[in-house]
């Protein structure tokens, strides 16, 4: 199976841990990556706010790219499997708007049809590869680690394709899959703060707090997430909420890392050791 | 305290701001609005806003366009959709926060102390330029701009990731620079045409 | 002894099967020859135009016109027929509802020509030569007949009394037609002069119909084995005489070959295609879209089928550019 | 700019489900475009092919038949007898040149009043964009030919025999 | 090649009408120039406009005109004919005209109030009257024929609604078969501890009227049934009912119960489904004490006889009545009636469908009719407000509007949850002494001393909390909300979000249609709206009837709707099933087909199309005959017809092309 891959910025600098163990999986799944070429920013959740049909047409110049090959886009990051999403969406439902950006992208040679499929890399694992697939290329099964599987926003809400947007299960499959132990706790979609981390600490780092605490309180030894924003705030932000709250200290890994782990992949080339909050402790304590 | 009188005229409204509202991508469903408060209770960010989701829903189709547009709460939505899935009526309240704040910020009235609008422009800013967005360069500039303050307190978590190497200081760029320029003065240009025969 | 009523017979775009239809008489043509003066008919004596024009007009008794009209010609001798004729009789399908000719209603003009004498096979004209209506020759202007952009019926160019089906109208209904004439004891204007009942009546093969046909199939005659004594649309052939006037006899059904409309639809039917479609398809078995069109794709040319000799009397006329 | 075209659009809609419907699209005051004119029948399954051709040659631009949906009809089973003979008539009118979208069969239930302002503007919109089919006039426009050349023939047979082929 | 065209001076003498419905008509429609078109129009020799044609003055002048100007011909432009049709045909008889020589332009639904341009209106209207105009000189002169009635009656769904209409018949004296999908009638009430406003007990008033039907010797009571096939029209329908085994034979049981004591299941261990699954039962079993039949039966999934076949059928030894027959099989019944009544019911909104409120995963949370179960008496536990962990609950949190209201599930109001959600707030706190909350969007109490039983309540101080909860979470934000499970929701009227600790979630669901409404209709030949519920004839003028003759709703099958009204609309069908049956014969509406025998070449293409048998093919004179009584008027044979030989009556050929000529004019 070949896929193209849309990186977005984060996948290319605070979320390098991402990549790294993305690209390790898949590789060793024997699934064909390629990275989108000449890419551009998606145009995230901040864009939309300055001006709504350059936002599309800043993502139509990547889908246009992408359609040029007949395969579908893994785009690993939420905001970015959003906008990508969003914007087939808006362009299908509103045709003056089509018209405006097709047109803007054929005045640089780009061609926008609406046929490429936008996917998250969760969905790719579950359902084109599948849990039994995977369980045999499972040699380390992570027995004993407690996860709590964190969904955030974006993948589930609102173009929720490939799982359930109040109760999304398809990363709780993984963490059984990979032999480790599913935390139920009611917080799997709850936002993590978003961008309000940097823009406004006073208010972000509540949510995050309020995320680390509860994944912490429920036994998990480590939170498990699929979007670069999320983990940096979990992760990043836990001296921050340390002064301000109490001290958690738990570890935020990508659902990739868990399963490049489990298939025996080295630390090192899952980017382990990028997290903040050291994932050692908890890998260990198993 | 100061008394502060809290009738409002019918001059304070502006009919027009409804139908705007209504007629943009995303308002369709506004007036569809039964009160509910779903949205407000979904909210994670409701707890910090000056006026709950539902209520800016409310003042939006009623045509309270100044307190709308300089309420804290369309900078405070963090777009996580969770009001949008709930709604009973379709509405897309995400996308309607997402319109007043475009406005506002055309407006110039929003809230001067939330470095949420610099953001926004330095971000498109950002793209413009190289097409791809540094993150540490992104924030480093937000922080320049508004608060020196708060800057300080985050040179622990830029110390951080220096130290798990997920920092550059070197703008990632595109290669075809040109390309994405063309479709966003394409769109330029279409938007000065709309505009010159909406005067004619 | 008075003159004997003067009769012309005259054919335009047709195949010449009318013409034999009235040799097919046998023995009662001798009873017709008898009984009027034949003044004009081309196929077996030779007459002048300048002969029949220099009649005084309603001179001749009936005119008997066969095949349709597609020339400027044809427009101008039946024009001329009508002037002459007391009665003008619409001989056959052709003259009726335009006949196999109304087929090329299908097309335009211009391909057909472009067809005929360009890329047709075995076509050798490097020069792309095309007929002219007029073209000079050793000083001499040469004319030919306007080649009209499409087919009509002898009633969309002149006024017609009475109509004989068929292609060709058969013997029995010729003499019967002849009869009436000549006794005078003419019906209303504009009747079509055979039984205003469907085919089935006559068919040898209605007892064998079943009363819940659901079809599942239709079948060209080369894909089946015919059972002689059944029912042909039972067995998934296309057979128009549910929707097509009596009178022939079902000779065609006689023969085992499904009958394919010629004398047209009875009098309460405007449109022998269209209804013949509303009865037959009504009654096919799918209930799904896509398994209906699976019956459907059984006919693969639904306006040669349904308007084999009446396109130029569809609702429609003709193929729309 | 030119007037905008109207189409003329002759709809005929059975009684008990799509009548109703746009009986209830009446009461419930939703508007759509005044362009097609309704010919009730008791049930679809009346809809003779004729009536679509004879509408369109009389001069109509389009033709919309509305009857319960599949497995609804009043009659059990007339929706059926439609969609079959439809199915076939729409191939024929295909074959004579009658753009798709100028015959529309659409299954509207009682309840549908929506529908009805639905299809009635959608259909609207796409037959005007398709313009005028305006049988009638081309009826006409195709006479012609007979009569300007009428002129000539009398000209010529005065001159007497000519050198036709045939 | 017939011109349908009557010939100018043979075209009969037309009055034409048109009305301006007060200013309904006359805002959108130029009446005035509609009346001097038609006035121009062939064959019309008097043309009027009038405020209101449905009016006696209306109607009085189209009599009159009809003998003064001898008119042959009747157009009157006015509503949809579903509305007055009738009325202007009796207006015609009135001045001695058929009343079949009218007809009906529809310039009201389907012109004036759905257009915006009044030019194009008038143009359209016009176009509608000269339709009219040019078909009605074909009409011919019809009669009505007439039909004989079969007095017996089927009522379907013994919920209160089946048994009212049931009852109110059998008073009447007709002869009613109560037809019950389950073991015992009674429905949704019979699961009720008390019903609003009045909180009278819901078992007090019902049992009584249950067992009046049982007693009945009007009533045949058929339960644990389905109809299967309905055949025939108005007045004469066949019935075919399906009756399934109970294994216990129902005319030797007693209901003494001593088979259920004597069960080999020494323990009840199955989920009791009348109790919503909170109680146990055995496999032989009976529904509650007052079940009616009150006749035992077995259920075949559970019973060990049927599982493994090696039972000592102990209950079967118990029954000194042997009623026990383990080979019963499914029988099949015919019924000859002449009316329906179709009360089928509702279905409870599944809560699974809005996991955010977790139904099945926290076991505090129940739905409303688990309530209805645990308040009761009679109930699994007696009526005592115990948790599923045995607990009493200290605060509880009611949810309105759980699936309604909302268009992810249900977009329409349920109407009854706002009502009884009040009265299992005061039920509530009555057994248990809880703190309760009730979480609303709009209190909806407009009936009959409901907003008095409102003011009741808040008065009891339960709580009101105007918003729609988010979540039912067990997500700990204080050292108060541990253990809790916490309702998230937007205080609306106080303008800020609150978090409310409770033990027990009451989520009040809204009204379904039942799953199988749709094909139940399908079966009666009846509509359904677009949400799935039960299509009235017109909301207002005729919400009991529907567009097959003969056929009746009754109840929350229509839409939902509270007891009060539930039975006010059943005494309202058995009254018009009584209308039909006591005037002992129907008329048809004489649109029925008939094949010009002269013509017909015997073909046989129409006879298959008839979905009611009534062509037939005659062998001896080889042609198609119509039975004009059998043909219901779909008019699909004329069309099919493929030398045009059949005649439709109101629908020929000649009428509907004349439209055509006279729509594109």
């Amino acid at each position: 199976m070949k896929y193209l891959y849309f990186p977005g910025c984060s996948l290319k600098g605070t979320g390098r841990a991402y990549e790294e163990s993305f690209l390790a999986v898949f590789k060793a799944l024997g699934l064909e990556v390629r990275e989108l070429e000449d890419w551009n920013c998606c145009g995230a959740t901040a864009y939309m706010s300055v001006d709504e049909t350059k936002s599309y047409a800043l993502a139509g110049r990547n889908l246009a790219i992408a359609e040029r090959e007949d395969l579908d886009v893994i785009a690993p990051c939420s905001a970015c499997y959003l906008v990508l999403n969003k914007t087939q969406h808006g362009l299908k439902d509103n045709p003056e708007l089509r018209r405006k950006v097709v047109n803007a992208l054929k005045s640089a040679g780009l061609d926008y049809k609406g046929k490429v499929r936008v996917r998250h890399p969760l969905d790719v694992l579950i359902n084109d590869v599948g849990v039994e697939k995977l369980a045999k290329f499972i040699k380390n099964p992570l027995k004993g680690l407690k996860i709590a599987p964190y969904y955030g926003c974006q993948v589930v809400r609102p173009y929720s394709t490939f799982d359930d947007q109040y109760n999304p299960v398809t990363m709780d499959k993984l963490i059984e899959a990979v032999g480790a132990e599913c935390v139920s706790w009611p917080l799997k979609t709850r936002c993590c703060g978003g961008s309000l981390t940097g823009t406004l600490p006073e208010v972000g780092l509540k949510l995050a707090y309020i995320l680390v605490k509860e994944a912490k309180k429920r036994g998990a030894a480590a939170v498990v997430t699929l979007c670069p924003l999320c983990q940096f705030n979990l992760d990043g932000y836990q001296d921050q909420i340390a002064r301000k709250f109490e001290r958690v200290d738990i570890p935020t890994l990508y659902f990739t890392q868990i399963l490049g782990l489990a298939m025996g992949l080295p630390e090192s080339e899952l980017g382990i050791k990028r997290g903040i909050i050291s994932a050692q402790a908890a890998l260990a304590g198993r | 305290m100061p008394l502060e009188q809290k009738v409002k005229y019918e001059g304070d409204c502006d009919p027009e701001f409804a139908k705007w509202v209504v007629g943009e991508i995303g308002g369709e469903n506004l007036r569809h609005c039964i009160q509910c408060g779903i949205c407000s209770a979904a909210c994670p960010l409701s707890l910090y806003m000056d006026y709950t989701p539902r209520r800016i829903i409310n003042l939006a189709r009623e045509g309270f366009r100044k307190e709308v547009l300089s309420s804290f709460t369309i900078w405070l939505c963090s777009s996580c959709y969770a009001c949008r899935v709930e709604c009973p009526k379709e509405i897309h309240i995400t996308d309607i926060m997402y319109l007043l704040k475009r406005r506002a910020i055309e407006e110039g009235v929003y809230p001067r102390s939330f470095p949420i609008p610099v953001l926004a422009r330095e971000f498109g800013r950002m793209i413009f330029m190289f097409g791809r967005v540094n993150e540490t360069l992104l924030v480093t500039d937000l922080f320049l701009r508004t608060n020196w303050f708060k800057f300080l307190g985050m040179i622990g978590l830029g110390l951080n990731l220096m130290r798990t190497g997920r920092m550059s200081f070197l703008p990632d760029t595109i290669k075809r620079r040109g390309e994405l320029r063309k479709v966003l003065e394409a769109l330029d240009a279409e938007e000065k045409k709309e505009k010159k025969e909406a005067l004619s | 002894m008075p003159d004997k009523p003067k009769v012309a017979f005259y054919w335009c775009a047709s195949c010449g099967g009318c013409e034999e239809a009235v040799v097919d008489l046998a023995e009662d043509i001798l009873k017709v020859v008898e009984a009027v003066d034949i003044v004009l008919w081309p196929v077996a004596m030779d007459f002048k135009k300048a002969d029949v024009e220099a009649r005084p007009d309603k001179s001749i008794v009936a005119g008997f016109i066969n095949g349709a009209i597609r020339t400027s010609e044809q427009e101008e001798w039946v024009r001329m027929l009508r002037r002459k004729c007391q009665v003008v009789v619409s001989f056959g399908a052709c003259a009726n509802s335009g006949g196999i000719p109304a087929l090329a209603n299908q097309f335009q003009k211009e391909s057909i020509l472009k067809y005929v004498y360009e890329d047709c096979p075995g076509m050798d004209n490097p020069g792309k030569t095309r007929p002219q209506p007029e073209s000079k020759d050793e000083g001499r202007t040469l004319t030919l007949p306007e080649f009209r952009g499409m087919v009509r019926s002898l009633d969309q160019v002149i006024e017609v009394d009475y109509y004989l089906p068929g292609c060709p109208p058969t013997p029995k209904i010729i003499m019967a037609a002849v009869q009436a004439l000549l006794s005078g004891k003419l019906p209303p204007k504009g009747t079509v002069l055979s039984p205003d009942i469907a085919l089935c009546e006559e068919c040898k093969r209605k007892d064998s119909k079943p009363a819940d046909l659901a079809l599942t199939e239709f079948k060209r005659p080369h894909q089946i084995q015919i059972d002689p004594e059944k029912c042909l649309l039972a067995q998934g052939l296309v057979c128009m005489g549910p929707a097509t006037r009596g009178g022939c006899e079902a000779l065609c059904p006689a023969g085992n070959m499904a009958c394919t409309g010629c004398f047209g639809p009875t009098s309460r039917v405007k449109d022998q295609g269209a209804k013949f479609v509303s009865s037959v398809f009504s009654n096919i078995a799918p209930k799904e879209e896509k398994e209906i069109d699976a019956v459907l794709d059984g006919i693969p040319d639904p306006i040669g089928t349904f308007y084999r000799y009446g396109l130029s009397k569809c609702l429609l006329r003709r193929k729309l550019q | 700019m030119n007037e905008q075209f109207e189409p003329k659009i002759v709809a005929f809609f059975c009684n008990w489900c799509t009548y109703t419907a746009a009986d209830l699209a009446g009461v419930s005051r939703l508007k759509y475009a005044p362009n097609v004119s309704v010919i009730r029948v008791m049930c679809s399954g009346r809809v003779d092919p004729q009536f679509v051709l004879d509408a369109f040659a009389r001069g109509a631009d389009g033709v919309l038949l509305g009857g319960c949906h599949p497995g609804d009809c009043h009659y059990a089973e007339g929706n059926y007898k439609t969609l079959r003979r439809m199915r076939m008539l729409e191939r024929m009118l295909k074959g004579m040149g009658i753009h798709d979208g100028r015959f529309r069969l659409e299954w509207i239930s009682g309840a549908e009043g929506d529908k009805v302002k639905a299809v009635i503007n959608d259909m609207t919109k796409k037959v005007r964009a398709l313009g005028p089919l305006d049988l009638p006039g081309k009826f006409k426009e195709w006479d012609k030919e007979m009569e300007e050349l009428e002129a000539h023939v009398n000209k010529d047979s005065k001159k007497g025999e000519t050198t036709h082929a045939r | 090649m017939s011109e349908n065209k009557p010939k100018q001076e043979n075209l009969p003498r037309i009055g034409f009408y048109v009305c301006h419905c007060g200013s309904n008509i006359s805002s959108m429609v130029d009446v005035a120039a509609v009346q001097k078109y038609a006035a121009g129009l062939p064959g019309v020799v008097v043309s009027r406009d009038y405020k209101y044609m449905c009016s006696d003055p209306g109607q009085e002048m189209i009599a009159k005109d009809i003998k003064e100007h001898k008119l042959e011909r009747l157009v009157v432009s006015a509503c949809s004919p579903n509305l007055h049709e009738e009325t202007f045909r009796k207006a015609a008889a009135r001045g001695g005209l058929n009343p079949f020589y009218f007809q009906m332009v529809n310039i009201r639904e389907h012109v004036a109030w759905v257009h915006t341009d009044k030019k194009a209106a008038t143009e359209k209207a016009m176009q509608l009257v000269s339709a009219a105009i040019a078909r009605v000189a074909f009409h011919q002169a019809l009669d009505k024929k007439r039909v004989p009635v079969d007095p017996n009656v089927m009522v379907v769904g013994g919920g209160i609604a089946g048994i009212h209409a049931a009852l109110t018949l059998a008073n009447a004296g007709k002869k009613v078969t109560l037809v019950e999908r389950e073991a015992t009638i009674g429905g949704h009430m019979a699961l009720f501890d008390k019903t609003f406003p009045t909180l009278d007990c819901a078992a007090c008033i019902l049992t009584p009227k249950m067992s009046a039907v049982k007693a009945h010797p009007n009533i045949t009571l058929w339960t644990y049934s389905e109809v299967e096939k309905v055949e025939g029209y108005v007045g004469n329908y066949k019935v075919t009912v399906k009756r399934k085994p109970r294994y216990v034979k129902e005319d030797l049981c007693v209901g003494c119960m001593e088979c259920i004591d004597a069960c080999v299941f020494k323990e009840a261990k199955f989920a009791d489904k009348f109790n919503q699954g909170l109680g146990k039962r055995k496999p032989v079993y009976i529904d509650f004490p007052q079940a009616t039949p009150k006749v035992v039966l077995i259920d075949k999934d559970t019973c060990l006889h049927f599982k493994t076949g090696k039972c000592k059928q102990s209950c079967a030894t118990a029954c000194d009545r042997k009623a026990f027959d383990f080979n019963q099989k499914e029988e099949t019944k015919e019924l000859q009636v002449g009316a329906i009544v179709l009360a089928t019911g509702f279905k409870a909104f599944d809560p699974a469908r809005s996991p955010q409120y977790g139904y099945g995963r926290y076991p505090g949370v129940y739905t409303a009719l688990e309530i209805e179960r645990l308040v009761n008496a009679s109930g699994p536990t007696s009526g005592e407000i115990t948790l599923r962990d045995g607990k009493h609950p200290k605060a509880v949190g009611i949810i309105h509007c759980v699936g309604s209201r909302d268009a992810k599930t249900n977009k329409w109001c349920s109407r009854v949850c706002c009502m009884y959600s009040l009265k299992l707030a005061h039920l509530i706190k009555e057994h248990s002494g809880a703190e309760v909350y009730n979480f609303y969007i709009d209190m909806r109490a407009p009936g009959k001393a409901y907003e008095e039983f409102y003011d009741k309540l808040l008065g009891e101080g339960v709580h009101f909390i105007r918003g729609r909860v988010d979540e039912v979470t067990d997500w700990a934000m204080t050292p108060d909300e541990e253990g809790k499970l916490v309702l998230r929701v937007e205080d609306t009227l106080a303008g800020f979000v609150r978090r409310i600790p409770v033990d027990m979630v009451v989520l009040s669901t809204g009204l379904e249609p039942q799953a199988d409404a749709q094909e139940v209709r399908r079966r009666f030949n009846i509509g359904c709206g677009t949400e799935g519920f039960f299509q009235e004839r017109h909301p207002k003028l005729a919400p009991v009837n529907t567009f097959t003759d003969g056929i009746y709703i009754a109840g929350a099958c229509q839409a939902p709707r509270d007891i009060p009204d539930t039975v006010a609309q059943a005494g309202a069908a058995a009254a018009e099933a009584l209308a039909l049956i006591d005037a002992g014969f129907v008329e048809l509406e004489p649109n029925t087909s008939h094949v010009i025998e002269d013509e017909c070449c015997g073909c046989k293409s129409c006879v298959p199309l008839c979905p009611y048998s009534a062509i037939t093919f005659d062998e001896v004179k080889k042609k198609a005959v119509i039975n004009e009584v059998l043909c219901k008027g779909c008019g699909v044979c004329a069309a099919a017809c493929p030398s045009g030989s059949i005649v439709q009556n109101l629908f020929d050929d000649d009428e509907i092309f004349s439209e055509i000529r006279g729509i594109l004019k």
